[in-house]
């Protein structure tokens, strides 16, 4: 099924070969509306945009090293009810993956969306990528590429993609309708395209692109990526659950947490219209407050803190994709993403679930079967 | 109370229950009455139940207006507003005629008060009897004053009076003054001892004093009637040679002086026969000397128990039902070649339920009660008491392969696997919907063994305890087996309330088991006297629940005239949204809880609650259970005004009904009242987090408004066959319209091709009976040629498009819906059908012989096929009627000529219940059975107009080929329920394609969504008069909602905080009740409140307390967590 | 010292565990009297975060018992508790709360004696693990 | 095998009535204690007795080694008379002619014919008489063993009768009946 194409890059400019892509895709008149990353003219600050004419495509740059925000929910709102013509959105592997995730629970729809996935190599942090994009300018792009491709993505000293980034092992957007290979391209001259289902399949026969194959080097160099990313990922779990594995450690962990809930708002799964913890059932009532202060002679202000993110395990776990914007967003550097993304691992296994892999696979905690899980019921 | 609105059930075991709820649901009044003291009858000794394999009776409690019975446990006790229960209870007598009967009670005198016994359980301790426990089959001990039921409320404790040696302890320990014995009453049982040998006085007199009685003492004729002269008896015992007057003469100038004075003879052996003569002329009982202790004491007790029970009562009920349930064979009875009761580990299978069960005398362990060894191995043994002439049974007791199967499988559950299992059985009876499945993965699943073979008799193994088991299998080969124990599989008898029946004019069989009407099995000779449950004998669960729905049905039918459209007043408190003012009331239970006894304990208490601003008064009172302690409370809430109370005491079940009582004197609603248990609790701190705990939950505890749904008063039938007009009749003749939708041209189903059923009453009659009855009603409007399009809505609230040939389309408003499609003759694909004139299914059988286009002379060889298609994947389950029918169609073809040869090839005869005796009619004409296993079918050849049919014959070992005039094809019954029309109605069929009903035992003819019901064969294949019973059952059920002009939902029922839903629907997929949809115009998640049950699942998966459930909210959960750790 | 007694909370169903709770205090059946039942109308509305809650609050078991499975009144209520405690149970041990803590029983009604036997037996059980980690300290 | 529905099979007529209501459930055989030394089980006759095999039955000597001692009918839940069954087996292959069982019928007769000169066996009498009929020379030492078991034991008596036609009229009324009533 899959069409694999070429898309042909001139003078290294990945970016502006990525941007004639998709100026070619709105060019034709079935693709009503662009999602993409841009550059905003302000401060040069990457965004997603919107696009529905081919004009305002001219800073788009979804190759760019960061994701200021997980798209996810952006698509999200964009396709909770019909709106009457396809729209493609640009996304990477964990936006989709938490796309999907958000389809099965009701929060978007795939019937008028067509997914574009770009190779992740990486991301980093909001501010770190500022500093970066200093550096580098018009090239920052293509600079982290020419780079990264080679295994090195501390390309400025002290700036490295995130830690979520380093331990993730679906850098490939799987789920996507058109991927845009650049693993074992040779990016020098060519990004490759390749059409993943018959929607995607639909736009690229209508782009007359040229038919190629898919490079030869890919399958090596994407499982040499997944494996340097499993070892870190393991290596990060091993240092994690050593920080947190008791409840006095986790407290210490999670000890800078003021309570601000942006972790949860930065989350694209957490898709409650209103997180549980701001709403009536914790606005405790006075007295409340001196009586636990009471029981144990001093309480943590703002209270309920480990209670939150234990609960917030206890709803998203299985959902969580890893994107790690909950560490991006955490204004007092809480390494949150390898927290989750460690708890994550361990109830997606139990359950034997990868979030965000395939819209057949229900939520864990949306089915049963009747014959489970037998070994914890009863107490021997 | 109108009488005509009132009915009576009489025994309270799962069919009396169901029947009872069913007419309270309608809103009849209801007495159940039962002669032992407590309910549940024999499932109150069955832990687990097919197919389950564990309880869920209490999914039987009414799911709209949940708030009028209880929400608890069934085993525990039952309550409804319209039901009173009368326990220890039984008829005398039923005067009167239809919706007018005068009924006598006889109740035994409590001694025990169950308004003020608390179940403490003191006086069990101080008892010094022990006798044998019924509740566990006599395989363990009880005292005098005991639970009948170890789970039940209210009136847990009662006092046996035959056992009791009226000692007085449990009365003088009772904490709660409950037991009022009066060691006085039997006092005035005065009997008088008439002996001339001193000896025998005296020693009469002695065991008379030890049991309580007054017992006075004549050495001759007449002293002894000088002493009746001067004050009256209540039991003469005279011996019969005496010098003078003798004790016949005594007994005849007795009896001139006091007619009913009972006079028991003591005689001699060689007296016996002017004993005999003396009960001619008036005497009671004799006794023979010497005499037996027991004896005495039984036959003496016998009649004080009648001076006892002198507490008659006239109820006057507008009809009644009898759901008598059933008794069991005693092996003990009989030869006795298992030796039951002579070698210990041979029980019967009602012995072996208690045994595994969590109350039982092993406390649910898999030990040998005989030398607590563990049981390795258990062989079950079929056909106990069932299917044998020599006991008169020819009849098959119907559930015995099933629990036995049960039994093998909990057995293994319970076990890991590590116990052996085997039954033995003739024919393995899987004749209901996935019995048949539920038998192959017995085998397969759970690694049970199936012997088809009968073991003849049971001897002691050399290792003591162990039990020897010889048969011979299928091919004559001899076995011998051990087994650690053996299980009877008894089967059914006539209970002891058929004599009952019988002497209220009630018709019983020949097995002594009550007769009911032909095509409607819950109807008896005498009208307005309806039988429900397996008192009609051979029933299982879950035909005795829509036996029980049945009988209800045609109770209320016989009444409905004076309550029909009776509107119940509800009155709905405003709903409170002001600071929670709760009163709390400690109960220092006769100052016995020594945590309580210090003043300071307490004070330090009072002060903390009442610190609390939620808490207006916390005070320490003593015995709320009692009447005084109610009464002060009353006070207490009349002084104080709270808006909710909490009640500290003891076990909180025995508030269950009195906290509605105690409500509704208080004005408060049950709801915004708690109990916590504090009788328990080890220190004060405990008691301190258990009241705080309770506080929390009622501090936000709104009151909480009743929602309520209005009813369209109308139902749509769908199916005109006999299930789906027996329906529309029950309800048109309740008042209410009916629109009868059939696909077909005519009116009758099967009926129109029928022509007899096994016994020989006509189809014929019936449907020309029943079918101007339908098209002249005037409140049942048939729609012929016309299919249902589409139905939309909710119990009380549907729209149902339909569209006729005739009238096109149209759009019917109805409250609730009747699903009686029907079912049809499967077409057989194997056996050569198709291929020969000569090979006909039962069907086309039926029709020959019905228009005469087969002339049963001309006929020289007829063979049968079992089993065409059926029991076996995918078509795995038994059509119930093709046995049946084909004996039918057997004997019909050897009584108009009895030299046809007949062959029926089978693989288990399901020749349930009573149509066992047509199996052995069968026999007994000559028509020959041959067995086939479905591995190794029978061949059948056509040459020409010759068809041959080849089987192997299991007991000669040897083929056998039968050139057959006639090969009929049992090919069993297909439902006709469509996917089109269960998409239509959003139910949901089961793996055949039959109506999957929401529990099969519990609720057998509802589905998942409330308001739509399904009977006849469209529910599961079953006879023409099983198809009335479920038809009766599902009308009953549906004038459940059509007798109410809205529906109520329960107080504690799902919501939803729409601005805090993001939509995710979670919870619409969580409901198991489908309460739940969204409204795509308001874009809401709504909640149909008469649907919702209150369970809860939809506000766990809800993330952020969207969804939440009234009366258990989060924030209210989370603060009682929280008081739990303070 | 006296010996530890622990503070356990059980969620119990109201229609099974909560009617064999109530059995075995009928039946006279010992069992640790420091337990705190709250009742629930099904083990499908216990909530994972009234189990968090109780661990924070310093629980030192917590128990949630129900009808058997295929026994549920509310049909599979069970079924999706099991889910939920699954759920938990691999996360709480993850932060030092030893999966002994938690605990999930099918409890029928008739099975008082089973009911204080594993109310015994889990506070016995709990009382070998000492008290919970959340008791001592403070928690966030 | 076909099944037979030959006029022979009629003279089964009167079995086949008493055991049609057989439901082959088997506790007759696993009663039998003569079972095993049957060559076909006692279901398996009344199998074959409903399907009129008669060559296969008179031919088998299930029916002879009936020893009557009623286990089978007491226990047979269809509350068959199987005992009397076999015995009427017994008759009809007598009269029948259908003797395939020569040294059991000779025991019989022999047997009988002691009782009738006696009014009860006299062993060594009616052995005598046995091995006579059976014109078999050696028979009489295979019974040797047993012979002089019961010698020893004192069950055996080599004293002549005494008396003598003691039920011959008992014998003569017999005769009388069944001719009689044939």
């Amino acid at each position: 099924m899959a069409i694999t194409a070429k898309i042909n890059v001139k003078d290294n400019d990945i970016s502006a070969a990525i941007r004639e892509f998709f100026i070619s895709v709105l060019d034709t008149e079935d693709v009503s509306a662009i999602l993409i990353p841009q550059h905003l003219p302000m401060k040069k600050m990457l965004m997603p945009t919107l696009v529905t004419d081919p004009q305002k495509l001219e800073t788009a740059d979804p190759l760019a090293p960061c994701f200021p925000m997980n798209a996810a929910r952006l698509v999200s709102r964009l396709t909770r009810k019909p709106i009457g013509g396809k729209i493609l959105v640009v996304l990477r592997p964990c936006e989709i993956r938490a796309f999907y995730e958000l389809v099965k629970l009701n929060q978007g729809t795939m019937d008028e969306l067509i997914i574009a996935g770009v190779d992740c190599l990486g991301a980093y942090k909001n501010s770190d990528y500022l500093r970066f994009l200093k550096q580098h300018g018009d090239k920052a792009t293509e600079i982290f590429y020419q780079n990264a491709l080679n295994g090195k993505t501390e390309i400025t000293e002290g700036i490295d993609i995130s830690p979520a980034c380093k331990s993730c092992e679906n850098p490939i957007p799987e789920g996507a309708d058109i991927l845009i290979g650049l693993l074992g391209a040779d990016i020098s001259n060519h990004l490759m395209i390749q059409a993943q289902s018959p929607k995607g399949e639909a736009v690229l026969k209508r782009l007359n692109l040229s038919e190629a194959e898919e490079p030869s080097s890919r399958k090596e160099a994407v499982s040499a990526l997944i494996s340097k990313r499993s070892s870190y990922r393991d290596e990060i779990f091993l240092k994690t659950h050593e920080a947190t594995d008791t409840l006095d450690k986790l407290n210490n962990y999670l000890a800078n947490c003021v309570n601000c809930y942006n972790c949860r708002v930065a989350c694209p799964v957490c898709y409650c219209k209103e997180c549980v913890f701001v709403t009536d059932v914790f606005n405790h009532e006075p007295y409340q407050y001196i009586k636990w202060a009471k029981r144990k002679g001093m309480i943590k202000m703002p209270a309920d803190t480990v209670f939150y993110h234990l609960t917030r395990m206890a709803h998203i776990s299985a959902a969580c994709v890893g994107c790690g914007q909950c560490s991006n967003a955490c204004p007092n550097d809480i390494p949150l993403a390898e927290l989750f993304r460690m708890v994550a691992w361990q109830t997606q296994k139990a359950f034997d679930y990868t979030a965000g892999k395939s819209l057949d696979e229900k939520p864990p905690l949306s089915v049963f079967r009747e014959d489970e899980f037998q070994e914890i019921v009863g107490i021997k | 109370m109108d009488k005509n609105g009132r009915a009576m059930v009489v025994g309270a075991g799962i069919a009396g229950i169901r029947a009872a709820l069913e007419l309270a649901e309608t809103g009849h009044k209801v007495l159940l009455i039962d002669k032992s003291p407590h309910i549940g009858g024999i499932l109150s000794q069955l832990d687990y139940q097919f197919p389950s394999d564990h309880c869920g009776m209490c999914r039987m409690l009414p799911m709209i207006d949940r708030d009028d019975s209880s929400q608890y446990c069934l085993r525990k006790g039952l309550f409804h507003e319209n039901i009173e229960i009368l326990l220890s209870t039984e008829i005398i007598s039923i005067d009167g005629e239809p919706g007018n009967f005068s009924i006598t009670l006889r109740r035994k005198s409590d001694w025990v008060d169950s308004q003020r016994c608390i179940g403490c359980g003191i006086c069990v301790s101080v008892c010094p009897v022990d006798v044998s426990d019924e509740f566990n089959e006599g395989l363990s001990y009880r005292k005098a004053i005991y639970l009948p039921v170890p789970h039940a409320v209210p009136s847990p404790y009662t006092i046996d009076a035959k056992a009791c040696t009226r000692c007085g302890a449990c009365e003088a320990i009772c904490p709660t003054h409950a037991i009022s014995m009066s060691s006085q009453e039997r006092k005035q049982f005065r009997i008088l001892v008439v002996d001339d040998e001193m000896i025998v006085r005296s020693s009469l007199m002695e065991i008379l004093d030890t049991e309580g009685y007054s017992a006075e003492m004549a050495e001759s004729g007449q002293k002894a009637l000088e002493k009746l002269a001067q004050q009256p008896y209540q039991l003469m015992l005279t011996d019969i040679k005496m010098p003078g007057m003798d004790g016949v003469e005594l007994l005849q100038k007795a009896k001139s002086l006091y007619p009913d004075l009972p006079v028991v003879m003591m005689t001699a052996y060689a007296t016996v026969e002017t004993a005999v003569e003396a009960m001619k002329i008036g005497a009671l009982e004799y006794l023979i000397k010497p005499f037996d202790t027991e004896a005495i004491i039984d036959k003496v007790f016998k009649v004080y128990e009648k001076f006892e029970l002198v507490h008659a009562r006239k109820e006057e009920v507008g009809a009644v039902i009898l759901t008598g349930g059933t008794a069991f064979f005693d092996p003990k009875q009989d030869k006795n070649t298992y030796y039951y009761g002579l070698l210990p580990n041979v029980m019967t299978s009602l012995e072996f339920e208690r045994i595994f069960s969590g109350t039982g005398p092993t406390q649910g362990n898999l030990v040998r009660l005989s030398d607590g060894k563990p049981i390795r191995k258990i062989a079950w043994l079929q056909c106990v008491g069932s299917r044998d002439i020599q006991i008169n049974a020819d009849f098959c007791s119907s559930v015995c392969c099933m629990f036995s199967i049960k039994e093998a499988r909990i057995v293994k559950e319970k076990s890991n696997g590590s116990i052996e299992t085997v039954l033995f059985y003739m024919d393995m009876r899987t004749d209901g919907k996935s019995f048949q499945r539920y038998r192959d993965q017995a085998e397969s699943l759970h690694g049970i063994r199936f012997e088809r073979a009968k073991v003849h008799s049971i001897a002691p193994d050399a290792d003591a305890g162990d039990l020897m088991l010889r048969y011979t299998d299928i091919s004559g080969k001899l076995h011998e087996e051990t087994a650690d124990m053996v299980v009877l599989a008894v089967g059914q008898r006539p209970s002891s309330a058929a004599k009952l029946a019988e002497s209220v004019g009630i018709g019983l069989n020949s097995w002594g088991f009550v007769q009911t009407s032909p095509f409607s099995p819950s109807k008896t000779n005498r009208p307005g006297i309806f039988i429900g449950g397996s008192f009609s004998g051979l029933k299982d669960i879950s035909e005795s629940v829509i036996q029980a729905s049945a009988a209800a049905f045609n109770a209320s039918k016989t009444i409905q005239r004076a309550t029909c459209n009776v509107q119940r007043a509800k009155t709905d408190a405003p709903l409170l949204q002001k600071p929670p003012r709760i009163l709390v009331a400690v109960c220092v239970c006769g100052n016995k809880n020594p945590l309580l006894r210090g003043a300071g304990v307490c004070q330090e208490l009072v002060k903390e609650w009442m610190s609390d601003p939620a808490v207006i008064v916390a005070e320490f009172t003593d015995q709320i259970c009692s009447e005084q302690g109610e009464k002060s409370l009353a006070e207490l809430v009349g002084k104080h005004k709270p808006d909710q109370v909490l009640i500290a005491a003891c076990l909180p079940y025995v508030y269950g009904k009195r906290r509605r009582e105690l409500s509704q004197r208080i004005g408060i609603d049950p709801l915004l009242t708690e109990v916590v248990d504090i009788s328990s609790l080890s220190d004060s701190e405990m008691i301190r987090c258990a009241v705080g705990m309770g506080i929390e939950k009622l501090r936000r505890m709104e009151d909480l408004p009743i929602e309520t749904l209005p009813v369209k008063q109308k139902a749509l039938v769908v199916g005109g066959g006999i299930a789906g007009m027996t329906a529309a009749l029950g309800i048109a003749d309740h008042g209410f319209e009916v629109d009868l939708v059939e696909q077909g041209e005519k009116l009758g189903g099967n009926l129109l091709w029928l022509n007899s059923s096994i016994e020989g009453y006509s189809m014929q009659t019936l449907l020309e009976e029943t079918l101007p009855k339908v098209e002249k009603h005037p409140l049942i409007h048939v729609h012929t040629q016309t299919r249902v399009v589409s139905s939309y809505g909710q119990a009380g609230d549907f729209i149902t498009t339909i569209e006729s040939k005739e009238t096109g389309v149209q759009t019917i408003g109805h409250g609730v819906s009747i699903l009686a499609v029907g079912g049809t003759e499967a077409i057989p694909t194997a056996y050569g059908y198709g291929k020969s004139s000569n090979i006909v299914t039962q069907k086309e059988l039926e029709e020959k012989l019905r228009n005469k286009t087969l002339d049963p002379l001309k006929l020289g060889t007829v063979v049968m096929i079992q089993c065409v298609g059926s029991r076996e994947e995918p078509r795995n389950y038994c059509s119930r009627v093709c046995c049946p029918t084909s004996l039918k169609h057997a004997l019909y073809l050897k009584e108009q000529n009895p030299d046809i040869d007949i062959y029926v090839l089978y693989r288990d005869m399901m020749s349930c219940g009573f149509a066992e005796a047509y199996y052995t009619q069968a026999r007994k004409s000559g028509v020959i059975f041959i067995q086939y296993d479905p591995s190794n079918k029978p061949e059948v050849k056509i040459s020409g107009n010759e068809v041959r049919v080849i089987a192997d014959e299991p007991i000669i070992g040897k083929k056998i080929e039968i050139a057959a005039d006639l090969l009929v094809l049992a090919a069993g019954i297909v439902p006709n329920l469509s996917n089109s029309l269960t998409h239509a109605f959003g139910v949901s069929s089961d793996q055949d394609g039959f109506f999957q009903e929401a529990d099969s035992k519990w609720r057998p003819t509802d589905s998942m969504t409330e308001g739509i019901f399904a009977c006849g064969l469209a529910h599961s294949p079953r006879s023409v008069s099983e198809s009335v019973a479920t038809a009766e059952a599902a009308a009953q059920r549906a004038l459940r909602i059509l007798t109410k002009n809205q529906l109520s939902a329960g107080r504690v029922t799902a919501k939803v905080h729409h601005s805090l839903c993001s939509l995710c629907e979670r919870c619409i997929e969580a409901c198991p009740y489908e309460a739940r949809m969204i409204d795509p115009e308001e874009e809401k998640v709504m909640v149909n409140p008469a649907r919702c049950q209150g369970c809860g699942s939809c506000a766990t998966v809800c993330p952020n307390g969207a969804s939440y459930i009234q009366g258990f909210s989060r924030q209210q959960m989370l603060a009682v967590i929280d008081a739990a750790f303070i | 010292m006296t010996e530890f007694e622990p503070n356990i909370i059980a969620f119990v169903c109201n229609w099974c565990t909560y009617t064999a709770a109530d059995l075995a205090g009928t039946s006279r059946q010992s069992y640790p009297k420091n337990m705190r039942l709250v009742r629930v109308m099904c083990t499908g509305m216990v909530d994972s975060q009234y189990i968090i809650k109780a661990f924070m609050e310093g629980a030192d078991g917590v128990l949630v018992s129900g009808c058997h499975p295929g026994d549920c009144h509310y049909i599979n209520g069970n079924y999706k508790a099991r889910r939920r405690m699954k759920m938990l149970k691999e996360i709480l041990p993850l932060f030092g709360f030893e999966p002994q803590r938690l605990r999930l029983t099918w409890i029928g009604a008739s099975d008082g004696i089973q009911f204080a036997e594993t109310m015994r037996e889990l506070t016995e059980q709990v009382r070998v693990l000492g008290p919970s980690q959340a008791k001592s300290g403070m928690v966030l | 095998m076909k099944t037979e529905h030959s006029e022979a099979s009629d003279i089964l007529a009167p079995v086949r009535k008493m055991v049609q209501a057989c439901i082959q459930c088997g506790t007759c055989t696993g009663s039998c204690p003569n079972a095993f030394a049957m060559d076909y089980t006692p279901r398996h006759l009344w199998r074959m007795v409903m399907m009129g095999l008669t060559d296969e039955i008179f031919n088998s000597l299930t029916f002879y080694l009936c020893s009557a001692c009623y286990s089978c009918t007491l226990r047979c839940p269809r509350g068959l008379p199987l005992t009397e069954a076999m015995e009427t087996l017994k008759q009809i292959a007598v009269k029948e002619n259908r003797l395939v069982n020569k040294p059991s019928q000779l025991f019989y007769r022999n047997f009988m014919e002691s009782v009738r000169r006696h009014g009860r066996v006299r062993e060594t009498e009616f052995m005598t008489l046995y091995f006579m009929d059976m014109k078999h020379p050696f028979l009489p030492f295979r019974y040797m063993p047993l012979g002089l078991k019961l010698l020893r034991k004192g069950k055996l008596s080599f004293q002549l009768p005494s008396g003598g036609n003691t039920l011959d009229a008992l014998f003569r009324k017999a005769v009388e009946a069944e001719e009689a009533n044939p």
